[in-house]
């Protein structure tokens, strides 16, 4: 088992034959996604060349890319200017799950995106997110495949690199992943914390789940009372940011303290007082995890 | 990116709402001419990014010409919260009646604009919205319909009795949104929304902040950065396409990803140091990126040590590892260097460094412990 | 029984104080309408009074106007240039039915208003309507409360005085109604031939409808053929427009035969191929119900 | 309200849409001007709001300027399905590669703006959707989205196969779209959307209707409405606020409301008359609007007799019959009038009238029966 994707997953590309898509493309074949199409306007009818000879059909337009294929989750690699239209699409085309890899979208672009996409029921992943991997089942954004494996554990993050750091320290550990998924750093994501860990506690493999929050916003603090009320297995936290000044963007556009809220320190506090152990350091993940599973 | 009070000004009176005439300068005798200008009692504030101007000594009442241009002398040049004043904005003082808040930011639960209104103004709403609730109306616009007329209406009414004083607030609720929408704002606020004795209504304070991610298809609005009061090395940054905030600390940060940059400069903390700065250098490993980053860290006189923390995901560490060795080789620098590299072929990317001559390390916290002691030590 | 309004119906006008509100409010008050509130920005905490000494709270907005007094139902008379505005402002206070009387909203406003309304469940009557009248029940809107009767015959229309005329001939013919409704002769409206047909098919009460429609659109056409699948209770048609010329609109906005379609010719050929019985002058309505109802 | 090509490519122009350059003038000697600035060979089109102008010889190719100035002189002054001709387009003509449709109108079951496009041009889109709908590619616009990029594409890859064809295409989609909304329009066609042999798609005719309930907070658009091209007495009761619209019989009919205004037409029809007008006087017994309407009906010479069809209802007949006297007390006609008057208080009504020597009626029947007699003997 593993929450969002798994090895049934059809996976089509946006902007397939873009530079990111294109290398990303590659990786996700090459850990075994199964990638059913590619959309880029104007490229329809071709075929895009995968590892080992695969290849992959390209269509101009969402709409034929499901219809043909069956595709039923999407995976974005536009650029900004685009990338909200691109949603937009994937959400009329009927797929169920939209990982939006794109940062620099327009968040007033992504209001209109995430009603457009709620009003036909549709999941959106991000944007400015690293996508997720079900580790040996399939993986679906830029997540690097070579630094997961198959275990217990559920990861859910806003951060990239640092869900990195986090994931190889638990594979490194012998702690292998059900799923890790990346939220992403705009303020206005499709998928919030909560959502994933009502999929995990549903999820019967997972039995821990690693939470990695950030500055900026309430998500993680309304994360905390989910997880007290809701949550009967085990959840390690980290917020990244303690350091941080207020008032200013770190990298993530979402990734801002305003006035005196959404502090690393008020959300430290909210996970302690809601039963999710806090790591000070990322190092200390694998230590209170175990603790917690022993 | 904030915008001057003066730059917002300038779009809200875009969009319609009442604003006072107002004059940018940038020295005390042009501060008099204006003030000559408007005749009367003038308002001499000072236009940098930051809040608690007033209390800063930033914004004066000046009650003839020569008074302006005393005033101006004073503000001109003046530090507020770290911003050096250049500019100051005079307008002719209003005979205030009462004084309401008016603002309207991205919520991020309603995934949708949202505003906040108040009949007290020259508040701290965030602070308002903590004390006393009930003192706030707060609405989220639905993306897919915008603004509807009862809902602006709705707002105004919250603000004030008077039928009249709420049609005139009604409209300028309506055309904040505009404003907001259509410089693709993250916040934009009037505080405080006033009425004269007259029973006009006026924005005589104007607030704005634009979303990054707009600018791109702003170039008007892009060109109203002022790059004069921020770092320079933030400029360059921007430049170079980094993501950087300068710090007060003495350990130069070098990162790749955000949440990974920010976890670094805990950890420096946390090892008792301070951080220089944040930086992102992104996913990549062009040598140029990191030459960038190298030059803006190292402008900045204070820094001792230069860390680099990299985790190598899709992109292997050894391509990381070169890439680091090729951009000091570009560069002279005289500090020390540390580096952390793990993920994807870490060890190749280890003895690359270490032949290079480079302090090289797997963990994150050996390279962070070993870079607050070369500070320390320096 | 009737459809759409009964004795239970708590009206709220919007724009009670305009000329046409307050006219109509004191027509309804007297026929017998529970009009429980008024709106008009700007006079909240005014009383409006109807006749006989009777009274309605007139308040700023219609959501204190729900909130405070339960109005279910609520009947636009505000101008055009604010209608739409209206529409959308009942529908997010969450009345059940918005009766839109006024004439001439621009279209574009009403497919904005009209969307909203279905997001949230609500039905519009209209825009461009009289309104509706259950005998000796409610009325809403501005119909002639004196030419109706209580009885056994629907009837619905997209014309006014039209509508008058059949029901006063009805009336005098001794034929009562359940309910008159007039859906309105613009464009785009809320409530089409089809949903009251299907709610004249569900009242126990109603025998017989009478349809009465006119060049424009096609809404007749698919109304008759909801008719022959669905109706088991007879309906009689009358098509006005017979000699109206192709490419003008006829005074309602809606009225207009655009190239060949939406012609009486067409209509009444479609009502007669789908088992409605057509009326080819106003004054053989009566006879034609008589007869399919003997 | 319809507006001429002329005006609908200036909107189209201003929303960026590729349109040839064009001059409107009134007389054959600056038609040859025009032709001369423009060089090669130039179109010439007659300016009215009528299908079917190159059938009718509206549209002429002129290959120099004393061509083109003989053209004008044929075009200017001809009639066009009842419409005189008094200004003319004058433009270069394009090479055509391809001809396509585009179209967009307001679709009452999908209440919304709603596309139709073909890559057969110079159709009868209403024709095509009947024998082939294949041929159409059609779509709705949500309004609370507007258009969405990857619609505009959908509908331009129906259209072409080229990428760069179907990149213009797109583009010139979305800007279609926006003219439509931006000026209130119930029907904007872009017919033909050629291509020219160089590769770049523009649009050589431009046909659109405005909603004439947008009119009033449109003066720009409302101004362009050309009264030569209409009726006068149609003016003229645009004027007084009622709607009329003129027919070619002889029975002036004037009614209150719309739906019993059209029954009345088809009830003259059906007894063997013709009517001379629909005429909806609107729900009030104001004697200055029946006095108008008086006025409007007897200036068609071709009327024989006035027939008034009204039914009381909310406003009682016997205001209404005092409504009629007053006004035919005021203006002098020599044409007989028959009244119908029935709903509320109409014996009273039909005292009043009789006592003043009017006809009057309760019957419609009976009155649009004595209408066509009298009509019939005159």
């Amino acid at each position: 088992m593993a929450i969002l994707i798994d090895s049934d997953t059809r996976v089509v590309v946006q902007g397939i034959t873009g530079r990111d898509g294109s290398f990303h493309t590659r990786e996700m074949m090459a850990y075994g996604t199964r990638v059913v199409a590619g959309v880029t306007p104007g490229k329809g009818s071709q075929m895009f060349e995968g590892p080992n000879g695969s290849s992959v059909p390209i269509f101009n337009g969402m709409d034929e890319a499901v219809r043909e294929t069956g595709a039923d989750t999407s995976v974005i690699y536009v650029p900004p200017r685009f990338a909200a239209g691109a949603i937009l699409e994937a959400a009329e085309a009927g797929v169920d799950l939209i990982v939006a890899i794109t940062e620099g979208i327009p968040v007033l672009d992504m209001a209109r995106a995430h009603a457009f996409a709620r009003d036909r029921g549709v999941r959106v992943l991000g944007p400015n997110c690293p996508g997720l991997i079900s580790p040996g089942k399939s993986k679906v954004g830029i997540l690097p495949g070579q630094i997961v494996a198959e275990g217990p554990i559920g990861v859910v993050s806003r951060s990239g690199t640092l869900t990195y750091e986090a994931v190889f320290q638990l594979t490194t550990a012998g702690l292998g992943q059900t799923t890790c998924v990346g939220i992403g750093g705009d303020p206005l994501i499709g998928t919030n914390f909560i959502s994933c860990l009502e999929a995990f506690e549903e999820d019967s493999e997972t039995t821990a789940v690693v939470m990695i929050g950030e500055i900026g916003g309430t998500d993680e603090q309304e994360a905390a009372a989910y997880v007290k009320e809701n949550m009967s297995k085990p959840v390690v936290g980290f917020i990244a940011g303690q350091t941080a000044p207020p008032g200013r963007r770190m990298g993530h556009a979402g990734a801002i303290i305003s006035g005196s809220s959404g502090t690393a320190e008020e959300k430290i506090r909210v996970f302690n007082e809601n039963g999710i152990s806090v790591a000070i350091r990322p190092a200390d993940i694998v230590g209170l995890l175990k603790s917690r599973l022993a | 990116m904030d915008i001057h009070e003066y730059q917002a000004k300038e779009c809200f009176r875009s969009v319609g709402i009442p604003v006072p005439p107002g004059r940018v300068v940038g020295t005390p005798e042009e501060a008099e001419v204006a003030a000559e200008k408007y005749g009367g009692t003038v308002v001499i504030k000072a236009q940098v990014h930051s809040g608690g101007r007033g209390k800063a000594g930033g914004v004066k009442l000046a009650k003839h010409p020569v008074e302006a241009r005393d005033y101006a002398s004073q503000i001109l040049g003046m530090d507020i919260n770290g911003l050096s004043v250049d500019k100051i904005l005079i307008t002719p003082a209003e005979d205030i009646d009462t004084e309401a808040y008016v603002g309207v930011l991205l919520d991020r639960k309603a995934q949708a604009a949202t505003f906040m209104v108040s009949p007290e103004g020259g508040i701290d709403i965030e602070e308002v919205a903590r004390t006393s609730p009930s003192a706030i109306r707060k609405l989220s616009v639905d993306p897919r319909y915008g603004m509807l007329p009862h809902q602006a209406y709705w707002l105004a009414s919250f603000l004030y009795d008077d039928p009249n004083l709420v049609n005139q607030a009604r409209k300028i609720i309506a055309q904040l949104y505009d404003a907001f929408v259509g410089s693709g704002a993250s916040m934009a606020e009037i505080n405080p929304l006033i009425t004269t004795p007259a029973g006009v209504v006026k924005a005589i304070d104007a607030k704005m902040s634009i979303d990054d991610s707009e600018l791109f298809r702003r170039p008007e609005i892009a060109e109203m950065r002022d790059t004069s009061s921020e770092p320079p090395s933030e400029t360059k940054a921007r430049e170079a396409g980094l993501s950087y905030v300068k710090l007060e600390g003495d350990v130069g940060c070098c990162v790749n990803g955000a949440g990974l940059a920010m976890a670094t400069m805990d950890l420096v903390k946390y090892y008792g140091g301070e951080p220089a700065n944040f930086l992102d250098i992104g996913g990549s490993s062009n040598p140029d990126k990191v030459v960038a980053a190298l030059e803006i860290i190292t402008s900045d006189p204070k820094v001792k040590v230069i860390l680099f923390n990299i985790f190598g995901g899709i992109t292997r560490c050894d391509d990381v590892a070169n890439g680091i060795i090729e951009a000091t080789e570009n560069i002279d620098i005289e500090l020390p260097i540390v580096i952390r590299l793990t993920g994807t072929n870490e060890d190749l990317a280890l003895k690359i460094l270490e032949d290079a001559g480079l302090s090289a390390y797997t963990s994150m916290d050996e390279v962070v412990e070993k870079a607050v002691e070369l500070a320390g030590a320096a």
